[in-house]
């Protein structure tokens, strides 16, 4: 069992996927001998070269089209967005190519590819590098959206979302590329898209996250049940589309209570999603009202360090919630 | 004196200028069919290749058939006849009927898409399908394909950033591409004189260092010469090309227009002494190819599979309900739904 | 009294309000000579010139861009987007520009524009000419979103966004443009943006729509009333951001029950954030799970008639739901 | 023999060159600061204006300060304090204190923004602003007013549809408004041979039927007389003008960047014997204007100012926690938010 950070996760997987899949390439901004920005692809160039480790001009609309056309013509293609708050000039690609060619061509015209991009806040990257932009794509039929945010799960789910024939957008918190450690089993695994994971056992209230809020919700879970005997139940969503409300359902089922919690603004985010699912379906289980913890609703992170505190979802602040929502 | 150089139409035989008469002809007779059809109330769209058949019938005729890959101008009507949609086809997809192969009655008419034939799906938004193109493009000469990709649009679609990006790539990558650009000089009621500063569209293949070539789109046998050259120059790896093909749309923009806002019908009617149907009849009939008996005949074979399509199409139901709701994801072993149905199971 | 399409209430507002206020430019394809394809603007361009009265080139992205520019330069621009389906080329200029310019300088830099764009299905429009684009904008802190569904309402609704110093999404349903007539009172009014309105009162359940939702749900409720003596209160939202909570709060305090009705996807529409908000702030006034009644999560309405008419909320589907909400 | 033609920037007085050399300086003295600070852990990020002083300093004595706008590229420290912002406000932005003008701590660094000065706030998507600028340049030019637009990028910047749009309008509209790309050859490790396939991006304007012209962006004259006649032109309404200015970036891409791995260190040093500040002082000591005691002078005075400007900023307080989620939107009597704090109220 190797031990690996989520940076690394990413990058061997890609390695491996690459060495595994004749038509795969991976296409970006500096992808090529500078390995990402972030590294993350960080020796494919030198072992696969300029026709498969493809470093692109400065456009991401073209980024996606490109990748989309070559799809379309037999390749997989993995594209990465330099930053999550970088893809909107390929919005029109993505949710109007690429999510709607296989229905628009009654099948005809798949579109496998995968887009990957790091996302979130916590790196002093104020309003324009630490963005969450996961729900303007969970609203788009025709679109996976995954959000894993442990070495073990971006390995299962990279190897399995390069194998759907539909796109995927795969988000990679950036905060937690070099945070978190964990362990990634050595026999080969995959991770079915739509599946959530139980990462920390509880009776008393359910907490449904991912990204930094998952691991910061852990923090703030275990203090709680140390210092105030509350025990809660952690679901890592991993994979926000398809949405696991089974696993959810079932939890809820013993808790009666649950808090969903993500980075993302609050106000339109993929939590209010779940909250009305919960809602409707979950109606006569409820033993509380459903509680969300999400980002404030100010156009993304700020930069000063006390400002960017206050907009992540950390520990404290979750906790302060899940007491509440213990103690409704 | 010096000799006339030889051009790519001198090497086309008599049956297959009388092939490129007859698809231009037909491309008519359906369009105009489709027109009635609305104004009938029986189909509720329809968007024109009328005036238009001579570029796309030269383009369809220089590519290789089922081997190059094909992103439509949704006008293309011609082009998509010759590559193996038939009339019948394109009726069910005007009406949105069972039986559309473009997309089961779920897009709106004249949205190709044939894979047998490597017609790639036409979406509305214009301009998308340019870098897409280019995508096409890299993965043919990646994989050593001599595939060329042929891509159409109108010079309104050129204003967008998809078109500089496309062109962009294909410049970079030298990709064996030929970008046409239908300059039809509106886009709905914008002239293109507001669309851009420049004279001609080819104009702007400089800035990516790819050739551009203007040609008379209302002329066959010229529209062949050029996209026939640009087709294997690609094919041969010498780089991308973008074609201007001038024409003018004598109808309006579709049948949800009223052009008589935007442009004088002097111009208009200027316009249809040019109709390149009557240029190419020209043609023929001063090579001897062509007389008044024999254009009847090809009317007539044009109209019976006109009227043919018709009835058939009319004759069809509508998709079934449920099947508007499939086919939103590929099925795979990968993924778990939660509940079926809705896009979060 | 006069009575108008809410065709004409837009066209004759935006002729008032260019008469009042000098700086207001009309921007788009199309909007020119010809009027705009639904002739929104017809009129304009022979009273005020091609200085005022701006034909663009086919380019959104340059559109709103362009709006931006003028709009620090003193104007007031009034974009519009043909159709709501090819706004996602100015995603980007949306989303990272216009909403975040006054946030990221401080205050110094407000872009005061206006978005039209129509929407909507039920016109025989397709893929591309039915979408319903308003919670990828509601989710973002930083834009005003308008959906006024009558005559009335859009006149002061425009009125007052004009108003406003922040960029406003103002979105048409086209399928309501000839198809609703309404009076609008001859002297001059506003509509704050974040007042939603009672369309029609009951003290049976409340439903919360706008759009064609909203003239269905109606007749659906007449229907119900009159056969099976349901009496459902309907609320208009007119303004999506701000959302009146108050209005819809005070309904279901009465009511006990809730139904929310849009043509947008269902998954992530904004429906999820009003049921999400209800589920956690009025948990204790719920008689019934708070109930969703939107698109199918397919890729936008198809084009056949019957696979239209399934897409679309019409009246006999609402009153279904309406039914099962009543009968809990 | 014929006559060397006179250049407006033989127009400058002695003052005004020697101005322009100590804007070069500080401007230099104070980014390298901001490096040593980022590596003291005082400062997250910085990106560098290091190489681009000519250009910068040229654009900002051609522009008429507080009366032409401005989009910055986001190297242009040296335009900026021309134009009127202060080292202090530059050291606060850099560590996102209070009192930071351009944004109040939300911004990273070199997101420049002052109002009083026309300097637009910028943004970290490339490329945005372009079509951006067009917009005020419009504006200026429907008002009759004699402003001109100035909007400055990279070379990688024009790969984006945002900078083909930008200048199609600007094309169509024959606006006032200069383009200015600082083409440095990189867009952080892509060399400009992968982003385009021509030689030089002023050969781009043709597209758009606009001027192009390409300029030693290390030669702070040459800059200058470039810059000058390209806003004398746009300000008399003779149009828009793309500017190249070629210039190189000899430190890494930012703070956060390691540019070993895509380029020599030959390449490097070559270029730094093209240093925009060294190329001056020659020019300046040929003239007479400066020797190593007038040197040492200009440096003091910008060693002071650096050195109270990073104290300044290190005893400032970040803006306070409470005002992070303030001014989303501007206060208006027509707008009822149902609660106060989030944007659903
Ligand atoms: C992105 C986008 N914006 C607007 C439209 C609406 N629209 C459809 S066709 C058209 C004009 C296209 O003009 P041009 O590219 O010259 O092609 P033509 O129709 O003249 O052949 C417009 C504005 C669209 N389909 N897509
Ligand atoms: C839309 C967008 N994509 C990606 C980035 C990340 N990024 C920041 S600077 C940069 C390179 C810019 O290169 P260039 O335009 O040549 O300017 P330079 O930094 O060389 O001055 C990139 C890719 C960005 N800021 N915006
Ligand atoms: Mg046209
Ligand atoms: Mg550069």
């Amino acid at each position: 069992m190797a031990i690996k950070t989520n940076l690394q996760a990413v990058r061997d997987t890609l390695m491996e996927i690459m060495e595994r899949y004749d038509n795969v390439v991976v296409m970006g901004e500096d992808v090529g001998p500078r390995g990402g920005v972030f590294q993350a692809t960080r020796g494919l160039y030198d072992r696969f070269g300029p026709d498969r480790v493809i470093d692109t001009p400065l456009a991401e609309l073209s980024i996606v089209a490109v990748a989309i056309g070559m799809a379309l013509n037999g390749y997989h293609p993995i594209a990465e967005i330099q930053f999550a708050d970088f893809i909107f000039p390929a919005f029109n690609q993505i949710v109007n190519e690429a999510a709607r060619y296989r229905y628009r061509s009654n099948g005809a015209w798949p579109v496998p590819l995968i887009i990957r991009a790091p996302y979130g806040g916590g790196v002093s990257g104020g309003l324009y590098h630490s963005q969450s932009v996961e729900a303007f794509f969970t609203h788009v039929p025709g679109l996976y959206v995954l959000a894993p945010s442990t070495p073990k799960d971006i390995v299962g789910l990279l190897r399995a979302a390069v194998q759907v024939p539909d796109p995927v957008l795969f988000f990679e918190h950036k905060r937690l590329y070099g945070l978190v450690k964990g362990e990634v089993p050595d026999d080969y695994y995959e991770i079915r898209l739509g599946e959530a994971d139980i990462k920390r056992r509880g009776d008393d209230i359910t907490v449904v996250a991912y990204g930094l809020a998952l691991h910061e919700a852990i923090k703030a879970a275990d203090k709680l049940s140390e210092q105030e005997g509350i025990e809660a139940e952690i679901i890592d969503l991993r994979s926000l589309v398809p949405l696991d409300l089974d696993t959810i359902y079932e939890s809820l089922r013993k808790t009666g209570k649950i808090l969903i919690v993500h980075e993302d603004n609050q106000t339109g985010g993929w939590g209010a999603e779940i909250a009305a699912r919960i809602a409707e379906e979950m109606f006569d289980w409820l033993d509380a009202p459903v509680m969300r913890l999400g980002g404030p609703d100010v156009p993304a992170v700020p930069y000063a360090p006390p400002l960017e505190r206050w907009f992540l979802p950390l520990a404290d602040k979750i906790a302060g919630k899940m007491r509440e929502l213990a103690e409704y | 004196m010096t000799k006339r150089q030889k051009r790519p139409s001198d090497e086309l035989s008599d049956e297959q200028l009388l092939e490129m008469y007859y698809y231009m002809v037909l491309s008519r007779k359906l369009d105009e069919r489709m027109w009635i059809l609305n104004r009938q109330g029986k189909a509720s769209f329809h968007i024109s290749g009328i005036g238009h058949e001579a570029i796309q019938v030269a383009q369809g005729f220089a590519m290789r058939k089922g081997h190059d890959w094909y992103f439509p101008h949704y006008r293309d009507i011609a082009t998509c006849l010759i590559l193996g949609v038939t009339p019948r086809h394109m009726m069910l997809a005007l009406m949105g009927k069972e039986g559309d192969i473009f997309s089961r009655g779920r897009q709106m008419p004249e949205h190709f898409s044939y894979k047998p034939a490597k017609i790639v799906s036409v979406s509305s938004p214009v301009a998308t399908a340019i870098p897409q193109a280019a995508g096409t493009a890299l993965a043919s000469k990646l994989q050593g394909k001599d595939e060329v990709t042929i891509v159409g649009f109108g010079e309104g679609a050129t204003s967008e950033g998809d078109f500089h990006e496309g062109l962009n790539w294909a410049g970079i990558h030298k990709l064996p591409i030929v970008f046409v650009c239908q300059n039809n000089q509106y886009a709905i009621s914008v002239h293109v004189s507001k669309q851009m500063a420049v004279e001609n569209v080819a104009d702007r293949a400089v800035a990516y260092g790819i050739r551009g070539v203007v040609v008379d789109g209302n002329d066959v046998l010229a529209s062949y010469d050029v996209m026939k050259e640009a087709i294997d120059r690609a094919r041969r790896g010498e780089g991308p090309t973008l074609v201007e093909a001038k024409t003018y749309r004598p109808v309006p923009h579709s049948t949800a227009d009223d052009d008589r806002s935007y442009r004088s019908r002097e111009e208009v009617e200027a316009w249809k002494k040019r109709d390149p149907i009557l240029l190419f009849e020209k043609v023929l009939m001063e090579r001897g190819l062509l007389d008044e008996a024999k254009k009847q005949e090809v009317l007539d074979r044009v109209m019976a599979e006109v009227d043919d399509a018709v009835d058939y199409a009319l004759n069809q139901p509508y998709p079934p309900i449920e099947s508007a709701a499939e086919g939103v994801f590929g099925d795979s072993p990968l993924v778990k739904w939660s509940k079926k149905g809705t896009i979060n199971g």
